[in-house]
């Protein structure tokens, strides 16, 4: 109880800072959301436009700083999270709610996935040592040495194409609405299997790896020579004592990573043209779109905490020894 | 069943053309006076509304088209302009589009200077009949199409209930144009062509499917393997990657208009404060490079006159002095008015008058590759005269700043584009624009350059009320520009595109260059309308 | 990037499992630096130490200018040029040799910088306790949370000028958190070792305990962290390049990636473009990991004798050494013997 | 440094004092402590007093937990005390660090309970002798004086010939050899005092003999005061001049060694004693476990120290508790067999055993326990005379 | 009472393989009697623990069993060798036939699952066809038998105090009641008081199941007490061997001797402690002969030349020493 409490401290506290480095940051950053526009279009926005847009976006109105935190923490406290410049005046919540989907879809899933699977091998890794699956870290350490992006676009070259079953870009194929049917689920998950192969060939070794640790640590614990001294199978062993205990310190690991996680994706998205937060983010901060970069800031840094918290209930139910009351 | 995406099947080849822009995901805004909206982004707030005339960027002295409007007059000053609405359109819901709605329109964009996107003053607009008068603080000559091509017309029935149409997204868009809005998601949208009511022949194409890609590279994809038939996206090597890929079907058309891409100069930096450096720089950058080898051989179409003035959309203005005479890089040339005006030619280096070596850095936003190309080019001719340049690839804000605040020394960078080759001398040599260094002066006269006669000539050719006084003062322009060279003019703009003939023909081409190809410009409507199913 | 949670476990050399009082005397005295004789470990150095001298020589040895211009537009590979030239003519492998000491610079600048601060800050919160610890955590764990990548981003898209220095002390800023938390934890339990205590009873001063008693035996984590921390540095230096978010004036790997990129170099089939830069990035990587995979074999002898699973024996068979099941050589053929005689107790 | 063999001073001189020292240990606080008003903490060491003698050992017994170690860090001043006094010579002490900490520690020297773990396994063996040299300032002056000074540390502590151990590493030396360089060490400092906290308790039995010989015949030759913590009470027995039982915080019984072991007077100290396994009970038939002996004695475990009983912290658990014990806190009583033998324990207070039965208050109340000997005939010289 | 239940054979385990090998256990013949307490004592290193994972092969990488038979003689039927045992074999052998007690039972007991769930697993695992409600009545009854009460069950590990998990251990151990329960240091971390309560109970039990015990420590007094007899180990060999009380008041051999003047004694007349001089052998370099000679105080001239063989020097006790030829002629 104490502990979940003094975890819920840490993390208002850790929203609190993120909020308040969130709101700061974007302020320091030089250049204006109307001069991002002109770039973009190139000398296709005439100087006079330039007036225009600053009215729009309300650029012209000035107010201190102290001011514009306590509006910023007003208008969070309703949930606004304001306007975006790069699709004013669509409310950047909106556009986070599209583009979320697609990363919790693709990102989400294929993380989970990845931890999955690679916690299963390293548990297979880690006890039965030299089998095939040991000999298959070599191999993922390089696959995930390579940059996610240089992987992915290398993947596009190969696997797309005309003719290809692979798509090269987008969420879905393009004329479909989102929607629950036959014509649209399969679509995207057809343009999510390059992506998700990507992610998951350069992020599963890092979880093979440290379950397979875990394992070989665990291995030589005492209770795992009673289990085996008490005749159980070589399955309940495995799983129920060493693969049990083992997978105690990946669990928060795994939360932790999540940020990271975020951060690599990111060019996954780029590189599919994957509809999702990570490309939204980066296309916030090419166009100086503040408030979009805050509120997707915002959304990863509060995914990020969520995850931890959900990791610690699982730490405790996962770990009696912290449930101590 | 009841699925959006039931028919989808059904729709094949020669009913549907796949348009592809690489704009990134959208969200939902379907405001067409919103420069941030999708609609204005992928380009198909026009074809569901239309302007008031069509205007062909491609030849731009060519007289205007009408389109809901039958016929414009000008005030001699070019003050105001009536417009006479078409009687036989309806907007989509059916109401009929009147001169109540195109005066509402403009003075919708004059209430809210959010919506004036073309900074246009106007002061009023009055409707009266099937006549609507548009007033403006000062003369328009150059701003015509401002006016009469770049307005979407909103019915005022819908628009006037619109509490703020600053932030209004439009859900769902009542134009006059063919088209209605079927369905949107971030990345694609669907437009279907409307049942009945629509004032001319109804398009061929029945439905317009709108993708939006992330980037370059995926809208060049797209393209090669004909997931999108039309779109404008800069393509590197664009005959391996695109065109080879479908020889028979696959084409671009990048035809110039009147906005061009150079190397601005500051004047007020020694010795570049010296026209004849300036020359005889002009005269060593090779242009065709630069096209060829940055610009794809197609993406900035190389401007060959000295007047800087792109051919075919500026030969009419070109003066007659200079009429067919062609830029030629001659490094010799250079060399003589060099040293004719003083500068010595030492070994490798050039010395000034003063002695001191002639170095020039050049820079630009590190991301924008084909100006980076440019530079390195430029850097490479430059030597041939013994400039010593260096490229510095720059923040992108950072140049934005230092190049409106004049600290730079030299800059590929663009002018502004229009209707008369005014816009394109207005942002090189307007001295009422001319600031000192570090004051900005976001609208033009980067380089500082300081000349009464230039001014005076883009004052009077943009008040002139007669054709003579335009010609001699557009002349006078051509003149100061040839022999200042404020700025080294290298390519046009172009506002063409990368297209399949696979299912659709009737596309512009230098055979027929009925009008701009961008899919984002007002032509685009025309273009459609243009189009017949490629084996029917 | 992903850190093996195991390292949070680590056992310190020289203690627990290793502390077997009967090694022979004078063998091998500094065991901390032993690690280098771990075959993966040494593999991971002898392909960093080739990078660092290539960061070190390569300017000087490129063959051309990776900025100048030639007429051989978009060549593959060939003697010419080993790696073929760009769209501009420019010869691939001097801009990889080139771009090299970008790249290590930054991995190293960041390196060092985020260690030196998880160092201070996560040592000196395991040491000291009490509130400075709550405050050191709670700041720690506040980077922990905010995503890394996306926050580098932000940072130097302010800056309008980074250069690699500056790209490297954003980085190093941005990442020090997870290192302070393992080594806070680490201290942590230092702290309450007997020889920590023993050398406060013999009087030493809180700064040399600090510095002599306890870092000595973090070396292995810190070690790892640094590794750690390069990698996941020069990624994002690579990443912030390629994306162009970052100067690009100079050059590195990810600008060579960025340039072909925007050429679409894979569209036109010049894959030289692409390929030499992204494996130099993962064998670069992979030669961190292998050393971190030493440092932590090192660490945890556990995992060291985890490599060796099948042995042969004198006899020419193999045995597989299995947890829980301990192989039998040679299981005695030897009839049973007759009962001794015993006596009753 | 000097390493004195013939110590000015008298030996049975007192040159360390505890006086009613106490610890107490803040617990962390759980949410519903918020509205009690005494916070809790551990009362890990309650009202200890005695005092070390030049040339004596004074050795502390008692159950795991029962703070032996608390007294051995309060003495050292690494932990600050809660209350009570140290009295170096006579003066009351409270150092906090700094130079007044290193001056005390300079006199009263610690040593550790596990030699694998006392010594960084980063550091030689030179390294560690030196700074314990050179922070007490008796490494001379050169290398010469400190080589010197290292030798016969070494010598000291029978590592000879020094060259072969200097430059060793820990994990190189046995681990007697590692607890003689903690001892060194210590006596690096050259000091008056020596707190040694379990010193041989990590060590084999036949490797154990060897450093307690060291640390008797330090006490011999260099007159130190020795405080000799164990839980292994017949090792108090052998080395200890005199021995003082701890219980759960509280010093329960003293005297001196042999009266303390071979006629224990306080309950807990027989349970102790009883416990021992001990050679001599074999019983022939092989089942030599004292079952009935196991039995009586109490069967429970060691109170919590955050709440520890009323009265005698041992009543919970002790076969003879009287109603007294539950509510009352013992005093020290004469046992009078020995002089300065006491012990805790209302038994020995003849007024309340003859108000109340002994037993009367004990937790399975057994009638038909006998009352202990010791309340009964005070006699010990049976047992006694065979000892010496 | 005397015929064997476990019979050790020459049995020898190692450390690694080949030229880098660690011979921890060298030739060690055991033989446990049915009922019996048979001690197992010898300094630190001395192979004791080795000895006991080796013979259960239950020890972990790189240790390796290179020689000798370990013989469970079941109440009916014909003796098995341990070491040619399937791993399915050695499964259904182990814990129904020979349990184990380690020295920690913090470390014994998994941290992560409920004391029922463990004790309810060994059950299951070898008596597939129980049902839920049998197994859950004897884990009751098993704990109410080394004197837990039953609502302990559904506690995890960390909320028992220490001697409450080692009888939990106990309680395990003897769930399947087997023939033989190999108990390694089973009370080091306790204190004494845990520990005779423990122990007591253990006696007790044994009186009652009549299983037979291999105790192994180092605390020789404990194991005088405690056991019927004793076999003290050095450097990995059995060097002695004799009923607890003959070998406590009459060493035969040196090592033995060293041992018993090593720990002081609480009760009874003082004696000299002597100890044992030198330090235990380094197993990678055994001194040659006797391994004890170096530390002999009585040496003499075969001890450095040839190892001695264990062999009865009297009726019911062996020896492996010089000073005992008899032993040798065997
Ligand atoms: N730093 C501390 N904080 C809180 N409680 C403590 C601390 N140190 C010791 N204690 C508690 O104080 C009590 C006495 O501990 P101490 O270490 O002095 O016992 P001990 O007699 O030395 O035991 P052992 O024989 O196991 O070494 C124990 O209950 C212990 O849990
Ligand atoms: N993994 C290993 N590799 C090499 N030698 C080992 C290994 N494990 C143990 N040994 C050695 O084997 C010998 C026997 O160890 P073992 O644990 O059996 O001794 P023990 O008699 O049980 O000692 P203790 O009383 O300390 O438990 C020791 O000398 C030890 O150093
Ligand atoms: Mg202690
Ligand atoms: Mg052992
Ligand atoms: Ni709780």
């Amino acid at each position: 109880m104490r502990f979940l409490l003094q975890r819920t401290a840490f993390y208002l506290f850790t929203a609190w800072a993120a909020i308040t480095l969130n709101f700061f940051i974007p302020r320091l950053v030089p250049g204006d959301p109307v001069q991002s526009l002109i770039s973009r279009n190139q000398g296709r926005i005439s100087a006079d436009a330039i007036q225009s847009l600053r009215v729009l976006f309300g650029l012209d109105a000035h107010e201190n700083i102290w001011q514009q935190y306590l509006d910023y923490w007003g208008q969070l406290l309703h949930g606004d999270l304001g306007l975006s410049f790069t699709f004013f005046p669509t409310p950047v919540s909106t556009v986070i709610g599209d583009s979320l989907p697609w990363t919790v879809g693709l990102v989400g899933i294929t993380t989970i996935i990845s931890f999955l699977l690679g916690t299963a091998l390293g548990v297979g890794a880690g006890w039965r040592r030299g089998s095939w699956v040991d000999g298959l870290l070599p191999a993922t350490t390089f696959l995930s040495s390579i940059p996610y992006f240089w992987l992915g676009l290398v993947a596009i070259a190969v696997f797309t194409g005309p003719g290809s079953f692979f798509p090269s870009s987008g969420g879905y194929e393009a004329g479909l609405v989102p929607a629950f049917d036959a014509y649209f689920i399969p679509s995207a998950i057809k343009h999510s299997v390059l992506p998700a192969a990507t992610i998951l060939v350069s992020s599963m070794s890092g979880w093979i790896l440290s379950m397979r640790n875990m394992m070989v640590t665990v291995s030589s614990e005492d209770y795992i020579t009673v289990a085996h001294a008490k005749g159980l199978s070589e399955r309940r062993v495995a799983l129920s004592y060493a693969a049990r205990n083992a997978l105690l310190p990946n669990v928060s690991g795994f939360a932790l990573s999540l940020g990271f996680i975020v951060g690599g994706t990111l060019l996954v998205e780029i590189v599919f043209s994957y509809p999702g937060l990570g490309f939204q983010l980066f296309q916030a901060v090419g166009y100086k779109d503040y408030p979009l970069m805050q509120g997707i800031f915002l959304i990863i840094t509060i995914s990020v905490l969520v995850a931890n918290l959900l990791a610690d209930v699982a730490y405790l139910l996962l770990d009696p020894r912290t449930r101590k009351s | 069943g009841d699925s959006p995406n039931a028919n989808k099947k059904n729709g094949q080849a020669a009913t549907v053309l796949n348009i592809g822009m690489p704009n990134g995901p959208q969200a939902e805004n379907n405001n067409p006076f919103l420069t941030t909206s999708a609609a204005a982004s992928l380009g198909y707030r026009w074809q569901i509304y239309e302007p008031l005339m069509m205007w062909n960027p491609v030849k731009p002295a060519d007289p205007f088209k009408p389109w809901l409007a039958t016929k414009a007059e000008w005030s001699s000053d070019y003050t105001s302009v009536k417009v006479t609405i078409r009687d036989n359109a309806t907007w989509s819901d059916g109401q009929k589009v009147t001169a109540e709605d195109v005066a509402f329109t403009y003075n919708l964009v004059k209430k809210y200077p959010a919506l004036n996107d073309q900074g246009v003053p106007y002061t009023d607009a009055t409707a009266s009949g099937n006549d609507v008068t548009i007033k403006m603080e000062s003369p328009q000559f150059v701003n015509q199409q401002k006016v009469l091509w770049r307005v979407p017309i909103v019915p005022k029935h819908i628009w006037e209930k619109i509490s703020d149409p600053t932030t209004d997204t439009v859900k769902q868009p009542v134009g006059s144009g063919p088209y209605t809005l079927k369905s949107f998601t971030p990345a694609s949208m669907t437009l279907s062509v409307r049942d009945k009511g629509y004032w001319q022949d109804p398009p061929k194409v029945k439905e317009l499917r709108y993708t939006s890609y992330t980037d370059n590279s995926a809208q060049t994809t797209a393209l090669a393997n004909g997931e999108s038939e039309w779109s404008f996206v800069f393509i590197p090597n664009y005959q391996a990657v695109f065109v080879a890929k479908d020889q028979e079907h696959h084409k671009v058309w990048a035809p110039a208009i009147l906005g061009i891409h150079g190397l601005y100069l500051n004047t007020t930096k020694k010795p570049f404060d010296d026209p004849a450096l300036r020359r005889a720089m002009n005269m060593v950058i090779d242009r065709a490079d630069i096209f060829t080898t940055a610009e794809a051989g197609y993406f900035h179409p190389q401007v060959k006159s000295v007047t800087g003035l792109p051919s075919p959309a500026g030969d009419s203005f070109v003066a007659p002095e200079f009429k067919g005479q062609e830029h030629k890089v001659d490094v010799e040339g250079a060399k003589a008015l060099l040293t004719g005006a003083g500068y010595k030619l030492d070994g490798n280096t050039l010395k000034d008058k003063s002695g001191k070596p002639v170095t020039v850095k050049l820079t630009d936003p590190a991301g924008w590759s084909d100006y980076q190309t440019s530079l390195e080019i430029v850097k490479d001719n430059l030597s041939k005269i013994g400039i010593a340049a260096t490229v510095d690839k720059a923040n992108q804000d950072a140049w934005f700043r230092n190049v409106e605040q004049g600290n730079f020394e030299a800059t590929f960078r663009w002018t502004e584009g229009g209707a008369t080759p005014y816009d394109i001398y207005r942002t090189i040599m307007d001295g009422r624009q001319l600031k000192p260094i570090g004051t900005a002066s976001p609208a033009g006269n980067f380089g500082r350059f300081n000349n009464k006669a230039a001014t005076d000539a883009l004052v009077a050719y943009a008040n002139a009320t007669d054709d003579a006084a335009r010609t001699t003062a557009m002349n006078t322009l051509q003149k100061i520009f040839v022999e200042q060279m404020p700025m080294i003019p290298v390519g046009a703009d172009n506002i063409g595109g990368a297209y399949s003939t696979k299912n659709w023909t009737g596309w512009p081409d230098d055979a027929n260059p009925y009008g701009a190809m961008q899919p984002t410009q007002p032509n685009a409507l025309d273009v459609v309308l243009h189009l017949k199913p490629a084996n029917g | 990037m992903t850190i093996s949670p195991s390292s949070i476990e680590q056992v310190i050399p020289g203690q627990g499992a290793m502390a077997q009082p009967s090694a022979a005397p004078g063998r091998a005295k500094r065991r901390r630096f032993r690690f280098v004789a771990n075959a993966k470990a040494a593999t991971g150095l002898v392909i960093l130490a080739i990078y660092c001298l290539f960061a070190v020589i390569g300017p000087w040895v490129a063959p051309y200018d990776p900025d100048a211009r030639s007429a051989d537009v978009l060549q593959a590979p060939s003697l010419r040029h080993w790696f073929g030239t760009t769209h501009l003519g420019q010869d691939i492998f001097s801009q990889i040799l080139v771009g090299a000491r970008s790249v290590m610079v930054v991995g190293l600048v960041a390196g060092v910088l985020a260690t030196i601060l998880s160092i201070l800050i996560g040592v000196t919160a395991g040491y000291i306790g009490g509130v400075a610890d709550e405050g050191l955590s709670a700041l720690s764990n506040v980077f922990l949370v905010i995503p890394a990548l996306p926050l580098i981003i932000i940072i130097t898209s302010i800056v309008e000028q980074a250069s690699d220095t500056l790209v490297a002390l954003i980085i190093g800023f941005t990442s020090w958190a997870w290192g302070a938390r393992v080594l806070r934890a680490q201290t942590l339990s230092l702290r309450r070792r007997d020889y920590v205590e023993a050398a406060r009873a013999t009087g030493e001063r809180t700064w040399r305990i600090i510095l002599f008693e306890i870092l000595p035996n973090l070396t292995a984590i810190i070690a790892s962290g640094f590794v750690g921390t390069v990698i996941f540095a020069v990624m994002s230096e690579i990443t912030l390049a390629f994306i162009g978010i970052s100067s690009i004036s100079s050059w590195n790997w990810g600008t060579i990636l960025f340039w072909a990129q925007g050429q679409q170099a894979l569209a036109q089939g010049a894959w030289w473009w692409f390929v030499p830069a992204g494996l130099a990035i993962a064998v670069l990587g992979t030669a961190l990991a292998l050393i971190n995979f030493g440092i932590d074999e090192f660490v945890s002898p556990r995992l060291r004798s985890a490599g060796k699973t099948r042995i042969r024996t004198a006899d020419g068979r193999t045995v597989r050494m299995r947890v829980g099941f301990t192989p039998v050589l040679a299981p005695t053929s030897r009839p049973v013997p007759a009962p001794r005689e015993e006596v009753a107790p | 440094m000097t390493l004195s063999e013939s110590a000015a001073a008298p030996v049975d001189e007192v040159v360390l004092e505890a006086v009613g020292l106490t610890k107490h240990f803040p617990v962390r606080r759980r949410l519903r402590d918020l509205f009690s008003r005494t916070p809790a903490v551990v009362h890990a060491v309650d009202d200890v007093s005695f005092a070390l003698r030049r040339g004596r050992v004074t050795a502390l017994v008692g159950e795991s937990g029962s703070g032996k170690s608390t007294v051995a860090r309060l003495l050292a001043q690494i932990y600050p005390r809660t209350a009570g006094d140290i009295r170096l010579h006579g003066t009351s002490t409270r150092v906090r660090g700094g130079r007044p900490f290193r001056s005390y520690v300079r006199r009263v020297q610690l040593i550790l309970q596990d030699p694998f773990a006392s010594l960084n396994p980063v550091h030689t063996v030179r390294y560690h002798l030196t700074r314990s040299l050179k922070i007490h300032g008796n490494a001379g002056h050169g290398a010469e004086d400190l080589d010197a000074a290292l030798g016969r540390l070494l010598t000291r502590v029978s590592l000879t010939p020094p060259e072969r151990y200097l430059d060793a590493f820990p994990h190189e030396l046995s681990g007697g050899q590692r607890q003689r360089v903690a001892i060194a060490r210590a006596l690096g400092a050259d000091p008056e005092v020596l707190l040694a906290d379990e010193p041989v308790s990590m060590l084999d039995v036949s490797i154990r003999l060897g450093v307690l010989n060291l640390l008797q015949d330090l006490k011999e030759r260099l007159n130190i005061a020795i405080l000799y913590i164990t839980h292994d009470i017949a090792s108090a027995r052998y080395f200890a001049d005199e021995t003082i039982v701890m219980y759960a915080g509280r010093m329960v019984e003293g005297g001196d060694s042999e009266t303390v072991t071979q006629n224990p007077a306080h309950p807990y100290t027989r349970l102790l004693t009883d416990s021992a396994p001990d050679p001599e009970r074999i019983t022939g038939d092989g089942a030599g476990v004292d079952t009935a002996a196991g039995k009586d004695r109490g069967q429970g475990e060691p109170p919590s120290l955050i709440a520890p009983p009323a009265g005698c912290r041992f009543h919970p658990r002790c076969p003879h508790a009287m109603r007294r014990c539950t509510t009352d806190l013992p005093p020290r009583l004469d046992i009078g067999d020995r002089p300065g033998h006491w012990a805790a324990c209302w038994l020995y207070d003849p007024d309340t055993v003859a108000a109340d039965a002994p037993g009367s208050a004990a937790p399975d109340a057994d009638p038909a326990v006998p009352p202990p000997p010791a309340a009964v005939e005070q006699d010990g010289t049976a047992t006694l005379g065979e000892a010496r | 009472m005397t015929d064997p239940v476990l019979e050790i054979r020459g049995l020898r385990v190692d450390y690694g393989l080949g030229d880098a090998a660690v011979h921890a256990v060298r030739d060690v013949d055991l033989t446990l009697h049915r009922g019996e307490v048979l001690g197992l004592a010898g300094e630190s290193g001395s192979g004791k623990s080795t000895l006991a994972y080796g013979l259960t092969r239950l020890l972990p990488p790189p240790g390796v069993v290179s020689g000798g038979q370990v013989l469970y003689h079941p109440v009916d039927g014909p003796p098995v060798d341990v070491l040619t045992l399937s791993p399915a074999q050695l499964r259904r052998f182990r814990w129904a036939e020979t349990s184990i007690v380690f020295q920690g039972a913090m470390n014994s007991l998994n941290p992560v699952h409920k004391v029922s769930t463990q004790l309810l697993d060994v059950i299951k695992a070898h008596e597939p066809t129980s049902t839920p409600a049998g197994r859950l009545a004897r884990a009751r009854d098993l704990l109410r038998l080394v004197g837990i009460a039953a609502d302990r069950l559904d506690s995890y590990p960390h909320q028992l105090s220490g001697g409450m998990r080692q009888r939990v251990m106990i309680a395990m151990a003897l769930a399947l009641e087997p023939q033989v329960v190999i108990m390694d240091e089973p009370t080091t971390a306790l204190d004494v008081v845990m520990q005779r309560q423990i122990l007591g109970q253990l006696a007790e039990l044994r009186e009652r199941l009549g299983f037979a015990v291999l105790f192994i420590t180092h605390d020789l007094s404990l194991l005088v007490e405690f056991s019927d007899r004793i076999a003290i180990m050095y450097g990995g060999r059995i060097v002695e061997e004799a009923p607890a009380g003959q070998l406590y008041r009459r060493a035969l051999h040196p090592y033995t001797e060293g041992l018993l003047h090593s720990f002081p004694a609480l009760r009874g007349p003082r004696r000299e402690l002597t100890g044992i001089p030198g330090s235990p052998p380094d197993l990678r370099a055994m001194p040659e002969g006797c391994a004890f000679h170096p530390r002999c105080p009585k040496a003499f001239d075969p001890c450095d030349k040839k190892v001695p063989a264990l062999g009865a020097a009297e009726p019911g006790r062996d020896v492996a020493c010089w000073l005992h030829p008899v032993a040798a002629s065997r």
